[in-house]
Order: C-alpha cells, then sequence, then structure tokens
C-alpha cells in the first residue's frame, strides 16, 4: 500500500513536471496549428537565463523564474516576427523544417558561448528540502510543481475557454481569413498566443529543470517525449494534457519500479494502446 | 420484393436532438423521388443514415431485397448505393479529368494496379470524356479543382457518383450554388441516366424539384410529415407553414 | 454606423499569379442595393472577395464614404464597416455557435447576440453545437447573423440565400430589405435566382469574364428579356 | 613531410563535451611535446562523430584513410564505433589508438588496435572489496542498459561476490530515463546497504544522484559506489554538494597530485578554455598522443602499422595519472586505479579526492571472456 | 489558361512518348550524377554510399508521406529492419550481396506490413507518435535483443563474399559504391511506374480526403497497407546495402534521430517528387559533412541556417527550383515527379 501511495506520488509530480513544459506545445500545435519542435529550445534557453540570474548572480528562485519567462518572451520576438510568422498555416512538415533548424541553430550558438556543461539553477533552501509526507518524504519542490501544474491548468483552460481573447484565438485557428474578414487582427492574436505559449515552456523549463535538466542539447534530448506527451493527449486540449501526462507519467514511473529493464516497453507499448483506442488522442477534435 | 431500396424504421439522435425519428421509404426502380424539409430538419443526416457514414440507433436498409444495414459505406457504394456531399468533397489539387478518371478505374476494380499508367488510358478516357462533357466540365477539365468556381466544384460531385454507375443515387443539394442558367445541365444529366436507376434529391430550389420529381416527401423534425404527389405539396398547410412559405402562393397563383 | 458610399474604381485582382478581375469601376451610393449577376464562375465572388481584401490586388481604388481602403488588410476593412457573408460560409468549425457569433460582433457587448437568435431562432436551439455538426441551412444561417452583427455599413452578400428553405429564403430578404431601408446599410448582393435578385436590388450590375458588362437599374433588366438570355442564360425568368 | 593522424570523436551533439576533452588532451600533448616527432611533423584531422553511429564511423575512418591519407587513426569514444573501425585497419595498414571506448572485447578483433584509456571492468572491480571492506553485504545494482552498464554489472558482481557480498538485485536502467525516484524507491525497498551505479557521463547522472539525496537514501544510510564516469569533474558543478561524500573507483581524477599532472591540467586547460570542463577523456587522448608519437618515432614516419603497434607493446612512462604501460598481450593499458570521494577543494570547488591506490590493475574483463 | 478551348472535347492528353521522354531524361541524369560522382570524389565512396542508402530510406518516406500523406516519425524501423536481417543473415553464412539485399527487401516489406497495421489505425498527430513508438519499440528490442543483434555494441564482422563472385567489397568501396548506385536506379525506375499507376493516383487521392475516396467505393485502408509494404521493401533494402557496405549495423539504424533526420531531408528536398527526395538526401548528407569537416565543433548552426533559409526561400523544398525552370512539368500532370 504504501508502496502504492509512494509510486503514486511520484507519478503525479513527474506528470505535472510533463505537464507544464508540455502545455505551451499542447497550444501551440493545437490552436496554432504550428509544429513548433524549437519548444524545448525556449525552454533550455529560459534554464540558461535562470541558472544566470540563480547561480552566477544569486538573486534566487523567484526572481530567476520571473526574469527566465520575460527575457524568453524578448528573446522570442525577432523570431516570431522573422521566422515564425513565415510558416504559419504552412504545412507541418514546412513547419518542422523551420523549427527543426531553429532548434540546431540554438543548440549550436548555446554550445558556442556556453559550453556543453550542465546548467543548474539553485532551489531556494524550503524547496530543496525533504518533506515528510506521511509515508515517505518527497522533495518539496515535487510538491511545488505539483501546485503549479495544477494552476497553470486552471489558468489556462479558464483563458482558453472563457475569455473573448480565447474565442479570438480558436476563431483565427480554424480559419485565418474569415476572422480577418471579421475583424480579428490575427497577427495580433497569433503574437500573443506565441508569447503565451514561449512563457509557458519557459516557465516548464525552469520549473521542470529538476526533472529535465538543463543542457544544450535540451530540445533535442527530450522532443520525442514532449511530442508523444501532446498528442496522446490530443494537441490543443488542456485536460487532454493533464490527462496524458498523468497517464504516461504513471505508466514510465510503474514500469521502472516493477521492472526497469523494460520501463521503456511499458511507455511506448502504453502510448500504442492509448493510440489504438483514441485515435485522436484523449481529447483530440474530431472534423 | 419489388422495391429496389427501402428503409425500415431509420432512428437516430445526437444527444437530445432526435433527427431521426423511425423513418420508412422505398422507392422502386426508376423512382425519383424529391426530398426537402426545413433546414436542420434531418435531410442530410438521413442520407448519411443510408450511406453508412453514421450508424442508426434503430432501423434497417434494405437494397435489392439485401440488408446492408450491417456493412461499411465503401461496400455500400460497390452495391450501388451513391451519393453526394452537400458540402463538396474534392482533391483540390487534382484535375476533374482525374476525379473522373479514377472514380471509373475504380469502379472497374483497376484503380489499385500497379502496372499500367494513370494518365492517358484510353480504355476509359471516352467514358470519361462523355461524363464530363454532360456536365460542361470540359473547359475546366485539366485545371486544378481549387482553382475552379465553386459551381463547376458542385458539378464535378455528380460527375463522380454518374462515373460510379449507381442503382440508387442519393443526392444532396445537387444545385446548391450552381447557377440557375446551369441547372439545365443538372437536369440533362440526370433525365440521360438509366431509366431503372432510382434518384433520391435534396433540394431547396422548388423550381428544380418540382421539374425531377415524381414523388416528394417532406421531412421536418426528423419525421415525414408529408408523402405524396409534386402537384399536391404545395396545398398541403403543414408542409407550406413549415418549409414553402410564400413559394407556395407564388406557386398556386402559376 | 449609418450606410456608407461605395466606390471602386478601375479595380484588378485575382489569385496569385491569375487575374480573374481586370479593371472594374462602378459606384454603389450609401444605403443602397446593389445585385451582382453573372454566370457561374464570371468573378462574382472573386469581386465581394476583392472588397473584402481577401485576394490579391494588381491596381484600383476601393473607396468608402470617400477614403480609400484598397491597401487596408480584411480586419482593418471590418472595422471600417465593410461585412462579408461568404459564399462558402467559412463558419469557424470546432467553435460553438455563439462562439461563432461572438467572434463577429466587434466590441459590442455580448448581449447582441440576442439579436441573431431573434433572427434565426434555429441558431439558439443549436448555440452550444460545435460548427461542423451544423446542417447545412443553419451554417448559411450563421454565416449570415455573424456577419450582420457586426452592424457593417457595406454588407456584401455572397448567395446568401444557398440552401435555405423557401420559408427562410422570404424571411432573409425581408430582413435584408429593412436592413437597407432604415439606411444602415448599403448592400451588395450575389444571388443566382435572378427573380430574388431584381426583387431586391435597386441597380443591377452584370459580369462577365472579370469584366462589367451591363449596368443598369432592375426595372430595365427585367424588361429586357435578350438581355437576360444573353448574360444570364435561358429559363432564368418564369 | 607530413604524417597525419585522424582523430573521430564527438564533437558535437550531447557529446560534444567529452569530445572537446579529446580534443582538450591532443592539443595539451603537443603543445608540451612539440608538433614534430625526428623531423616529421604531425597533423591532426578532426572528424565529427556525434552519437554512437557505427556506419557513419566506418565511413569517416575510411575516407580518413583513402582521402585524407592518416596513417594513424586515433580517438573512438563509443565501443560500436570502434569495433566497425577494427575491420579495415589490416587493409588500411593503419593503428587504431583508442582514447577512450571502454569496452574489453574490442582488442581482440584486431591486433592493430592500442588502447590508452580504461575499461568498464578495470575500473569497476576493485569496488567489490573496497564495499565488502566497508561493511557492506547486500547491494542493489542499477546500470544503464547498454554495453557498458552491462559490462560494470557484471564486473561488480563478480568482484563482490568473490570477496563474500551478494548482489540482492540487478536494475538496469533505460538510457533515456528521466525521473529515477521509482529505481530509488526500489533500492529502499530491497533492503540493500548499498547500492552501486553505473550511468554515463551527462544530464542523467544529476537526476541519478538528486534521486538519491532526495528519496532519503542518503539519510537512510544506504551507502552509494559507483566507477568515476558518474562523478566527471565537469558534471560536478552541476551536481553540486548532493555529491558529496560519493565514493567511486576510476583510472583519473583531475586533482591527481604529481608534477606530471600538474603540467597536464594546466596545458589542458589551456586548451580547453575552461578548468570546469576538464575530465577523463582528456588524459586518455594525451597518453593515446604518447602513443602515437612513440609509433612514429619506431617507424621514422613510414607506414607500417605492425612495426609502429609492436614498438609500443610493453610500453610504460608516466601519465599524469600515474605510472602506465601497454601490456604487450591484450595492447591494452596498465594503471592505477584510484578510489576517490568527492570533497571541497581548497578553493571551495567540488573535487574527486583520491584516497586508496589499487596498483598495476590489468583490464580482468577479458579474461572472463 | 483563359483561352481553352470551348468544344465540348478533351484536347488530347500529352503523349506517352513525351511522358515516357521526360521519366528517361530524369533517370539519365541520376545515373550521369551517379557516374560523376564516382569520377570526381573517388576519395569519399563510402559517404556516397552511405548517402545512396539513405536516399533509398528517404524515398520510402515520401512514398507514404508525399504521395499518400502519412506523416511517419520511425521510417527507420523499416530501414533497421533490412539492415538487421541482412546483417544478421550474412553473420550466419549468407554472405551473396544480392541475396542480402533480397532478404532486407523482404524483412523491410515485413516490418512495413506489421508498422502500417499498427499505423493505420490512427490518424493526424496521434499516427506520427505511433510510428515514434514503433521505432522506439524496435530500438528497444534491438537492444535487448542483444545476442541477435550485438545490442549497444552492434553486429560487427559481416563477411561478405565478392559480388558475381568477382568484386570484393573492399576499403576504397568502389564495389559498394556502385552496386548501390545500380540498385538505387533500379528501384527509382520502378517506383517511377508505381507512382504513374492507377493505385498511385488513388494513393494521391487518399492523401487529398479519404473520406471521399471511400465514397467513391474504394478501401482506404488496404491501399494504404499496400504502400506500406513497398515502401518498407523500398527502406529495407536501403538498410540491408547499408549493412553491406560498412559491414556494422548498429541500433542507430533503428533509431528516431535516423527517422527525423530522413524525414527532414525529404521535406527540404520536396514532398510527393521522387527526384526531390534524392535532391533532398544529397544536399542534407553533402552539406552537413563539409560543414562537420570545416568545423567538427560547431556546424549544427549552419545546418540549421541552411534548413530556416530554405523553408524561407523556398517553401517547396529544393525541387521546387527544378519546377520553376522547367514549366513543362507541367501543373496538370499527375504527381509532380
Ligand atoms: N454530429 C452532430 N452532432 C450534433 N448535432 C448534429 C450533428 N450532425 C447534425 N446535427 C444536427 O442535426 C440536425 C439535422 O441535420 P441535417 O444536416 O440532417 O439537416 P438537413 O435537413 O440536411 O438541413 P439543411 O437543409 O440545412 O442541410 C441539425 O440540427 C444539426 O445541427
Ligand atoms: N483560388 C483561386 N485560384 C485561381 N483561380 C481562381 C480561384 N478561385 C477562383 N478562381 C477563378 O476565378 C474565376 C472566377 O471565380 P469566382 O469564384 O469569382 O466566380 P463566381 O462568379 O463567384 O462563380 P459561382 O457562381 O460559381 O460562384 C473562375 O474562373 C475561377 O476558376
Ligand atoms: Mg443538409
Ligand atoms: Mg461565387
Amino acid at each position: 500500500m504504501q508502496t502504492i501511495l509512494s509510486i503514486g506520488i511520484d507519478a503525479f509530480a513527474y506528470g505535472m513536471a510533463l505537464f507544464i513544459i508540455c502545455i505551451g506545445l499542447s497550444l501551440t500545435m493545437g490552436l496554432m496549428r504550428v509544429v513548433n519542435l524549437a519548444h524545448g529550445a525556449f525552454a533550455m534557453i529560459a534554464g540558461y537565463i535562470a541558472s544566470y540570474v540563480a547561480r552566477d548572480l544569486g538573486w534566487g528562485y523567484g526572481f530567476a523564474i520571473i526574469l527566465a519567462v520575460i527575457g524568453t518572451i524578448i528573446l522570442s520576438i525577432p523570431l516570431e516576427r522573422f521566422l515564425f510568422r513565415r510558416i504559419y498555416g504552412s504545412s507541418e512538415l514546412t513547419q518542422v523544417l523551420m523549427t527543426i533548424g531553429i532548434t540546431f541553430c540554438v543548440i549550436g550558438i548555446t554550445n558556442y558561448f556556453f559550453g556543453p556543461t550542465l546548467k543548474t539553477i539553485p532551489l531556494p533552501t524550503g524547496l530543496s528540502q525533504p518533506v515528510d509526507v506521511g509515508f515517505r518524504t518527497i522533495a518539496a519542490h515535487r510538491l511545488f510543481v505539483m501546485a503549479c501544474g495544477l494552476v497553470v491548468a486552471a489558468g489556462l483552460w479558464y483563458v482558453i475557454e472563457r475569455t473573448a481573447f480565447g474565442i479570438k484565438l480558436r476563431a483565427t485557428v480554424d480559419n485565418a481569413a474569415m476572422a480577418d474578414a471579421l475583424g480579428v487582427k490575427t497577427q495580433v492574436v497569433y503574437a500573443v498566443s506565441f508569447a503565451l505559449a514561449i512563457g509557458l515552456a519557459a516557465f516548464g523549463g525552469v520549473v521542470g529543470a529538476e526533472f529535465l535538466p538543463i543542457e544544450p542539447y535540451y530540445a533535442l534530448r527530450y522532443m520525442v517525449t514532449f511530442l508523444v506527451v501532446v498528442s496522446v493527449g490530443g494537441a490543443g486540449s488542456i485536460l487532454g494534457a493533464v490527462i496524458a501526462c498523468l497517464v504516461l507519467g504513471a505508466v514510465d514511473t510503474t514500469g521502472r519500479y516493477l521492472m526497469p529493464d523494460f520501463g521503456n516497453f511499458f511507455f511506448y507499448a502504453a502510448v500504442i494502446a492509448i493510440v489504438c483506442v483514441f485515435p485522436r488522442g484523449f481529447f483530440g477534435k474530431a472534423q | 420484393m419489388s422495391d429496389l431500396f427501402r428503409v425500415e424504421g431509420l432512428t437516430k439522435s445526437f444527444g437530445g436532438l432526435a433527427v431521426s425519428r423511425d423513418i420508412s421509404l422505398s422507392m422502386p426502380e426508376g423512382e425519383r423521388l424529391a426530398l426537402i424539409g426545413p433546414n436542420g430538419a434531418g435531410k442530410t443526416t438521413f442520407v448519411n443514415l443510408v450511406t453508412g457514414q453514421l450508424a442508426p440507433s434503430a432501423g434497417r436498409v434494405i437494397l435489392n431485397g439485401e440488408d446492408v444495414t450491417g456493412l461499411g459505406a465503401v461496400r455500400r457504394v460497390r452495391k450501388g448505393l451513391v451519393r453526394t456531399f452537400q458540402v463538396t468533397r474534392l482533391f483540390s489539387d487534382m484535375t476533374p479529368e482525374e476525379h473522373v478518371t479514377l472514380t471509373v478505374l475504380q469502379r472497374e476494380g483497376k484503380a489499385s494496379r500497379l502496372l499500367g499508367r494513370f494518365h492517358g488510358n484510353s480504355q476509359v478516357s471516352g467514358e470519361v470524356e462523355s461524363i464530363l462533357a454532360t456536365l460542361g466540365l470540359i473547359e475546366v477539365a485539366r485545371r486544378k479543382v481549387r482553382e475552379i468556381a465553386y459551381g463547376q466544384q458542385r458539378l464535378l460531385e455528380i460527375a463522380i457518383a454518374l462515373a460510379l454507375r449507381p442503382k440508387v443515387l442519393l443526392l444532396d443539394e445537387p444545385a446548391a450554388g450552381v447557377p440557375s442558367s446551369d441547372t439545365p445541365r443538372i437536369e440533362q444529366a440526370l433525365e440521360r441516366l438509366p431509366p431503372s436507376l432510382a434518384v433520391l434529391m435534396i433540394e431547396h430550389d422548388m423550381d428544380l424539384v418540382f421539374r425531377f420529381a415524381k414523388r416528394v416527401v417532406v421531412l421536418a423534425a426528423g419525421e415525414i410529415i408529408f408523402e405524396g404527389l409534386p402537384s399536391e405539396v404545395a396545398a398541403d398547410p403543414k408542409v407550406r407553414e413549415a418549409y414553402l412559405g410564400s413559394y407556395a402562393n407564388a406557386r398556386s397563383v402559376a | 454606423m449609418p450606410a456608407a458610399s461605395l466606390d471602386v474604381r478601375g479595380l484588378s485582382a485575382g489569385y496569385g499569379p491569375t487575374v480573374v478581375l481586370e479593371d472594374l469601376s462602378f459606384s454603389v451610393p450609401a444605403g443602397s442595393r446593389l445585385s451582382i449577376l453573372g454566370r457561374n464562375g464570371m468573378g462574382k465572388t472573386t469581386l465581394l472577395a476583392s472588397l473584402m481584401g481577401m485576394t490579391r490586388r494588381y491596381g484600383g481604388e476601393i473607396r468608402v464614404d470617400g477614403s480609400d481602403i484598397a491597401s487596408a488588410k480584411s480586419s482593418e476593412r471590418a472595422m471600417r464597416g465593410i461585412g462579408l457573408v461568404p459564399q462558402t460560409r467559412d463558419i469557424f468549425r470546432s467553435l460553438t455557435v455563439e462562439e461563432n457569433l461572438l467572434v463577429g460582433i466587434k466590441g459590442r457587448p455580448r448581449s447582441v447576440i440576442e439579436e441573431a437568435y431573434e433572427m434565426f431562432p434555429r441558431l439558439k436551439e443549436r448555440r452550444r453545437n460545435l460548427g461542423w455538426q451544423l446542417s447545412g441551412g443553419e451554417q448559411q444561417m450563421l454565416s449570415t447573423a455573424r456577419t450582420i452583427l457586426g452592424r457593417p455599413s457595406v454588407l456584401l452578400l455572397d448567395e446568401p440565400l444557398e440552401g435555405l428553405a423557401p420559408v427562410i429564403c422570404d424571411e432573409l430578404m425581408a430582413a435584408f430589405s429593412r436592413l437597407a431601408a432604415s439606411g444602415e446599410m448599403t448592400i451588395l448582393l450575389v444571388e443566382q435566382r435572378l427573380e430574388s435578385a431584381l426583387d431586391f436590388a435597386d441597380s443591377v450590375m452584370i459580369l462577365e469574364r472579370g469584366r462589367i458588362v451591363w449596368q443598369g437599374t432592375s426595372e430595365t433588366l427585367r424588361s429586357d428579356h435578350e438581355l437576360v438570355e444573353r448574360y444570364i442564360g435561358v429559363g432564368s425568368l418564369h | 613531410d607530413t604524417v597525419k593522424v585522424g582523430i573521430i570523436g564527438p564533437f558535437s551533439g550531447p557529446f560534444a563535451l567529452q569530445g572537446k576533452n579529446f580534443q582538450a588532451g591532443v592539443e595539451a600533448y603537443m603543445a608540451l611535446n612539440g608538433k614534430s616527432v625526428k623531423g616529421h611533423d604531425v597533423e591532426v584531422i578532426y572528424r565529427d562523430l556525434p552519437a554512437a553511429n557505427p556506419a557513419q564511423s566506418r565511413a569517416l575512418a575510411q575516407e580518413l584513410i583513402v582521402k585524407d591519407k592518416v596513417q594513424y587513426l586515433g580517438g573512438v569514444y563509443f565501443t560500436p564505433d570502434a569495433l566497425a573501425i577494427t575491420p579495415l585497419l589490416k587493409q588500411a595498414n593503419a593503428p587504431l589508438v583508442i582514447f577512450n571506448a571502454a569496452t574489453s572485447a574490442i582488442m581482440t578483433q584486431s591486433p592493430l588496435v592500442v588502447r590508452t584509456s580504461f575499461t568498464t571492468a578495470q575500473t569497476t572491480t576493485p569496488l567489490g572489496k573496497i564495499a565488502v571492506d566497508r561493511g557492506v553485504k547486500k547491494v542493489v545494482t542499477a546500470v544503464s542498459d547498454y554495453g557498458p552498464g552491462v559490462d560494470a554489472e557484471n564486473a561488480f558482481k563478480k568482484a563482490f561476490e568473490a570477496a563474500g557480498g551478494k548482489v540482492v538485485e540487478a536494475i538496469r536502467m533505460p538510457l533515456n530515463t528521466n525521473d529515477f525516484s521509482p529505481i530509488m524507491q526500489r533500492v529502499r525497498d530491497s533492503g540493500a546497504e548499498a547500492v552501486f551505479a553505473f550511468l554515463p557521463s551527462g544530464p542523467t547522472t544529476l537526476g541519478f544522484v538528486k534521486a538519491y539525496n532526495e528519496t532519503g537514501l542518503k539519510q537512510a544510510g544506504i551507502k552509494f559506489f559507483a566507477p568515476g564516469d558518474l562523478t566527471q569533474e565537469s558534471d560536478l558543478p552541476a551536481l553540486g554538494d548532493g555529491a558529496l561524500g560519493l565514493l567511486t573507483t576510476f583510472h583519473y581524477a583531475v586533482s591527481h597530485d604529481s608534477p606530471e599532472n600538474k603540467r597536464f591540467v594546466e596545458a589542458a586547460t589551456k586548451a580547453i578554455g575552461g578548468a570546469d570542463q576538464l575530465s577523463f577523456p582528456a588524459v586518455g587522448a594525451f597518453d593515446g598522443m604518447h602513443v602515437i608519437y612513440k609509433m612514429i618515432e619506431a617507424t621514422d614516419g613510414k607506414q607500417d602499422a605492425q612495426k609502429a603497434v609492436d614498438a609500443v607493446k610493453g610500453l610504460s612512462w608516466t601519465s599524469p595519472r600515474g605510472p602506465v604501460s601497454i601490456d604487450a598481450d591484450t595492447r591494452h593499458i596498465t594503471e592505477n586505479i584510484y578510489l576517490r570521494e568527492v570533497v571541497k577543494g581548497p578553493d571551495g570547488k567540488l573535487i574527486n579526492k583520491e584516497i586508496e591506490t589499487f596498483a598495476n590493475q590489468k583490464d580482468p574483463g577479458l579474461a572472463s571472456q | 489558361m483563359q483561352t481553352l478551348a470551348q468544344s465540348e472535347k478533351l484536347a488530347a492528353a500529352p503523349s506517352l512518348g513525351s511522358r515516357f521522354l521526360r521519366d528517361a531524361i530524369g533517370i539519365a541524369a541520376i545515373i550521369v550524377a551517379g557516374i560523376a560522382g564516382y569520377f570526381l570524389f573517388p576519395d569519399n565512396l563510402a559517404l556516397l554510399t552511405r548517402v545512396i542508402a539513405v536516399g533509398l530510406l528517404v524515398l520510402s518516406i515520401d512514398l507514404i508521406t508525399g504521395y499518400c500523406g502519412v506523416a511517419t516519425l520511425g521510417q527507420a524501423a523499416l530501414f533497421g529492419a533490412g539492415a538487421y536481417a541482412a546483417g544478421i543473415a550474412c553473420v550466419n553464412g549468407v554472405t551473396e550481396p544480392l541475396t542480402l539485399i533480397l532478404i532486407g527487401a523482404i524483412a523491410g516489406a515485413a516490418a512495413g506490413l506489421l508498422m502500417g497495421t499498427i499505423m493505420l489505425r490512427a490518424h493526424g498527430l496521434a499516427q506520427l507518435v505511433l510510428s515514434i513508438a514503433i521505432v522506439q519499440l524496435f530500438h528497444e528490442a534491438a537492444n535487448k535483443a542483444s545476442a541477435y543483434t550485438g545490442g549497444s555494441d552492434g553486429l560487427a564482422g559481416l563477411m561478405l563474399s565478392p559480388l558475381f563472385g568477382m568484386f570484393e567489397f573492399d576499403l576504397w568501396g568502389q564495389t559498394a559504391y556502385l552496386f548501390g548506385l545500380a540498385l538505387l536506379v533500379v528501384v527509382f525506375v520502378v517506383l517511377k511506374f508505381v507512382v504513374a499507376s492507377p493505385f498511385g493516383m488513388l494513393c494521391r487521392g487518399i492523401k487529398e480526403d479519404p473520406v471521399r475516396i471511400g465514397a467513391m467505393g474504394a478501401f482506404v485502408f488496404p491501399v494504404l497497407l499496400k504502400m506500406f509494404v513497398i515502401s518498407g521493401a523500398v527502406a529495407g533494402m536501403g538498410g540491408a546495402l547499408a549493412a553491406i557496405s560498412t559491414q556494422v549495423v548498429g541500433l542507430d539504424s533503428v533509431s528516431f534521430e535516423l527517422s527525423a533526420n530522413a524525414l527532414v531531408m525529404l521535406v527540404l528536398g520536396g514532398l510527393g517528387s521522387l527526384y526531390g527526395a534524392l535532391i533532398g538526401t544529397v544536399i542534407f548528407m553533402g552539406f552537413e559533412h563539409v560543414v562537420s569537416a570545416i568545423n567538427p565543433f560547431h556546424w549544427m548552426t549552419m545546418v540549421g541556417a541552411l534548413l530556416i533559409a530554405v523553408v524561407l526561400a523556398l517553401p517547396g523544398g529544393l525541387s521546387s527550383i527544378a519546377d520553376a525552370i522547367l514549366p513543362s512539368r507541367g501543373r496538370t500532370r499527375g504527381g509532380k515527379a
């Protein structure tokens, strides 16, 4: 029983970390219809900024998060303006080409300037201590990650489903020419949503760094994981992403506990099984 | 069992909305039936149920005495149950000629052959040409569908259906978007169909309906509210109120 | 916004490298009604789309109440009072009916969507349904309602009656006429049914292969059977 | 005249740091010992092989030989890449000096291979005795599920059980594991007194060590043993204080106290650009260049692979890591293995402090083949 | 365009002869380029052979992605199946190169059948993810079955008998290269016929709208599955060629990375055109080789910049240059290839 609880809490924490990192990608792919393989690259950039702020400047974790999010968004503006804007509405594979290109460049440049070593983001003492949750101890930052995940999920759901901006965004994605003809400034809508997605990537990169450590290869190393999670959930669906992250996190964690030798087998077998039952992902849009 | 085609007690609802309530209908060979009714009455849904795009919650579809309810959409097409789409579904990067050629090849069971060339296939080109000519599409036969006007796309929809040599043809608003000057083309094409074919047409263009149909069925809120001769329709008060409006008056004056 | 006048001078437009419209000039006084006729593929849709800014423009001016909007983006044109009901309906398939309407309100309060429901009670019943689930006619109603909610001063209607039951057509044409008569909108209508088109409009324009081949009043056209036969086809008038 | 040496290594990609260390080692050697041997200029050509990819490795080697006309091949980080090159050597008449690839079996594939790094079995074996000496009787092994991981598991198990311990559970973890908490939970559930770990150097070690600390294994007194790949110096800053006290065995520590090492570290640091990027592949490359220089000397710049290899059999010298020699039978390096503990150095930076020496270790892996 | 004949007859279709001529020129161009490569880069034959092997993989992706619209990031599973099958057969005594290619093709086709059966259950993104999952499982399996595959150390020690008993597969790689080139040309010609056949057209239709194809009375699944099998055979031959020419098979040949790279090459060259697949492969691998030789440490940035530049300048892929220059490869024809 204790073991089950213990695996459960690990699975939940891991799932939530995945969620925070992936939800931005889910939005870009599902709502903006941009397969942004450079998503991880933005998360990594944020990680570098946070590492610099928190470790080299010693300004503290909270500052690191805020500055990383803002900094990454600022860095992404010229990219959006000159590169991404050209591929909105292009075929997915063209987008793949462009965003892989961007990823390669970001990796190459990071490597050049910052070297290939790992970057860490020191946690405040409050978060780095193990906390006793009754049946076992768990790192406090894991609890923090869980809380962040829940807050992000609720906030996003509200913005997208309930606000006027959310409606405009979804309309633009559905049929940009028509949305434009109805007076929606589609370019602005795209730019804002892009910034939102990048901000989420940045936040996820920093908060999730304890699970997925920051290094130049981050974007490529976890690309498959991100893609799998987003698609299993159904791109663009927040609830779908939450469920996918929790289910896959649980499968992964349990698999690694029960039969570590076959950990990946379980993960990918589960992916295949889920997709065969839900051919468009958990909450994919049927059209 | 002289009926070529019959449905019995077809029922379907989406969530709480019953869009097809216990519809029964039969069509003998050579039937020319018009299915009319207000928007959202369930006409397209009826076609979807018949052709197998949707599964009914109850009821049967019988073609040539054979129950096809359990068959998938593709098998029904192969058995001769063919439809057109209300919103065109065409291959935007292909030309009308390619559409029809592909359809003819498919009907002949040659479409998945690895041997032989698709273009310049002399065995089918004659038939393709005559089908395109019937619908006046020769002029645009070699242009990509995305570049031809919507009305012409509607005609191509019909061309494809004809190329399948159906036994029962279900036309979902074939004339919508086709200008009145071109509706005669559709009518001509329909007239040239083999007489044994049964045709069901959904249409809001009443002039076309009255010229075409030998029998009219009116659907409202998923139920058949009227079934009879075209001449009787306009006189039915329920139909006038639910559907025809001023058209009925114009008609009775004329 | 009250109705605005529309002046088009030397407009040429098309898609990519293909020029469809060549050197069109016409003007529509504020509050009047113009029907655009022409056979299949003659460029009627292209004309309306060009006024909305959705095609490629090769030259010419488009003046709304005197100011040129020819180089504005469609969203700006929408804000300047142009509204289009496209032939292909273009409803947002993944949005609910209500959300579709909300996209069209252009900053007016949310409550105005009741106006749309009044016009089409059918939409109210289906307000929570997604766009792709609607029947053809319901989509047409939604498309029309969505544009009208934005209170355009120049309304462009591309075959708005397609797929609608006759009884709804009547109501809708009456509504359009009311909107024009109230001085709120200038209306350009593309309609295949000659009768409806003539009944509705003050003046008529006939397009052939991307050019204006005839312009005049409805009355003239109604009485000139030869003209009708030449440009529009036989058997169109009863 | 010029003698060309082709170096294949991961100069970009996730393992770029290791490749950079190759380069640093080579450059350091050439800076300290000159760029020519007996009047023959030595030219080094680098070729990038970002990840294990035998086909590409072979293509690169082939090109170096055929097109660039190199006389010596060197480098090679991953075992499969080395295995792909060995069949070419005879025809190419070129020796291969391996700077890293650490599987025992490579040496048996061709008589023209010499290795100046280590094998996983070699660095791991002393740990068996060390663990028992520290009163550990029950151990869980947790290794990455690939060749070297399996080697490490076998070597440890053999040495540990020979010394009287018992491996209660052998866990193999997929290479791309991100979250190690479940593994730690398993270790804890097994009731073992220590965990033996092998992971390839790089990001995953960070997660592993973190999980070890955070799941309370450390507090619970469960000991941690690993070969030194896990605490390579370039990863230590990232591992942070969590790494303090970890015990590892390895052939080289950057902090090794000897004049040879001081010279080496100084030169290599200059070459790599930052002190905290330096780690073990550099010393493998440094000594590899030493062997190649000796070969050039012996053949007087002529291409004669067999003669070159014969010339270094039995060669011994003092490397930055300590005294070493090339075993005449296996052509693999014989070296000291050190037990090290992660501690804070004099300047506050984490270092691997050598606390015990196992002198002149040969590769025990081959014997078991 | 506006002046199309008003008549009710179709203008005669472009004659069979002219189509045939165009294809013949295209294939001749490939042969000439291949032979030129042989003489211009006699020292790079190993690389060029690898380009051919990967080229076959990219062609195989084009078949299902470019022609059927099923995107895949797992095609290396089929490539690897061919490579391992040939490799294992070779280690166990089947050393005749042509037989090995055949074995590779069969293994690839079988893997294609399996992959298609699974992948075709899903749509869109989920389908893409299935392909990733499948290649990862293949990878895992190859790693675990180390007794047969050599696991992460790779399968080494392939000893081939000389081609036709005469030509050795040696260090200089001439035999391997010419053998590969011949194989590529044969495969290419066959694929030309496949994509120009009614079957090829049916696939294009499915790519655009499977529902429409269903309403035309054609089953979608068997058609796509057939293409998967063909594609698998092509990829398998590529894998077998790689195994033969390098005489080792590594886990990288069943990796996601290889799949993704190959897809990038395809998109770079231009989808839905067999020439595009080859152009993309040659340009990508050639560029990568050159820049990584110039600067082994920071070439990735350059490759990234190339990809971005291509998207900005030529959204249709590199082969769209050819379309622009040669308008005769006309709009109205079926495939671009
Ligand atoms: N998938 C669905 N989910 C929910 N409701 C649906 C779905 N499909 C159709 N409906 C609803 O069912 C009703 C009937 O639709 P149908 O398309 O059959 O109407 P129709 O008679 O063809 O109308 P029209 O003449 O306007 O084309 C409509 O109100 C529509 O909104
Ligand atoms: N996207 C496009 N690209 C290229 N040409 C196009 C495109 N859309 C339409 N055309 C061409 O422009 C011409 C005019 O088309 P348009 O749709 O404006 O005609 P229309 O008068 O509205 O016809 P309909 O009555 O059928 O709706 C046609 O010849 C058509 O082939
Ligand atoms: Mg309908
Ligand atoms: Mg039109």
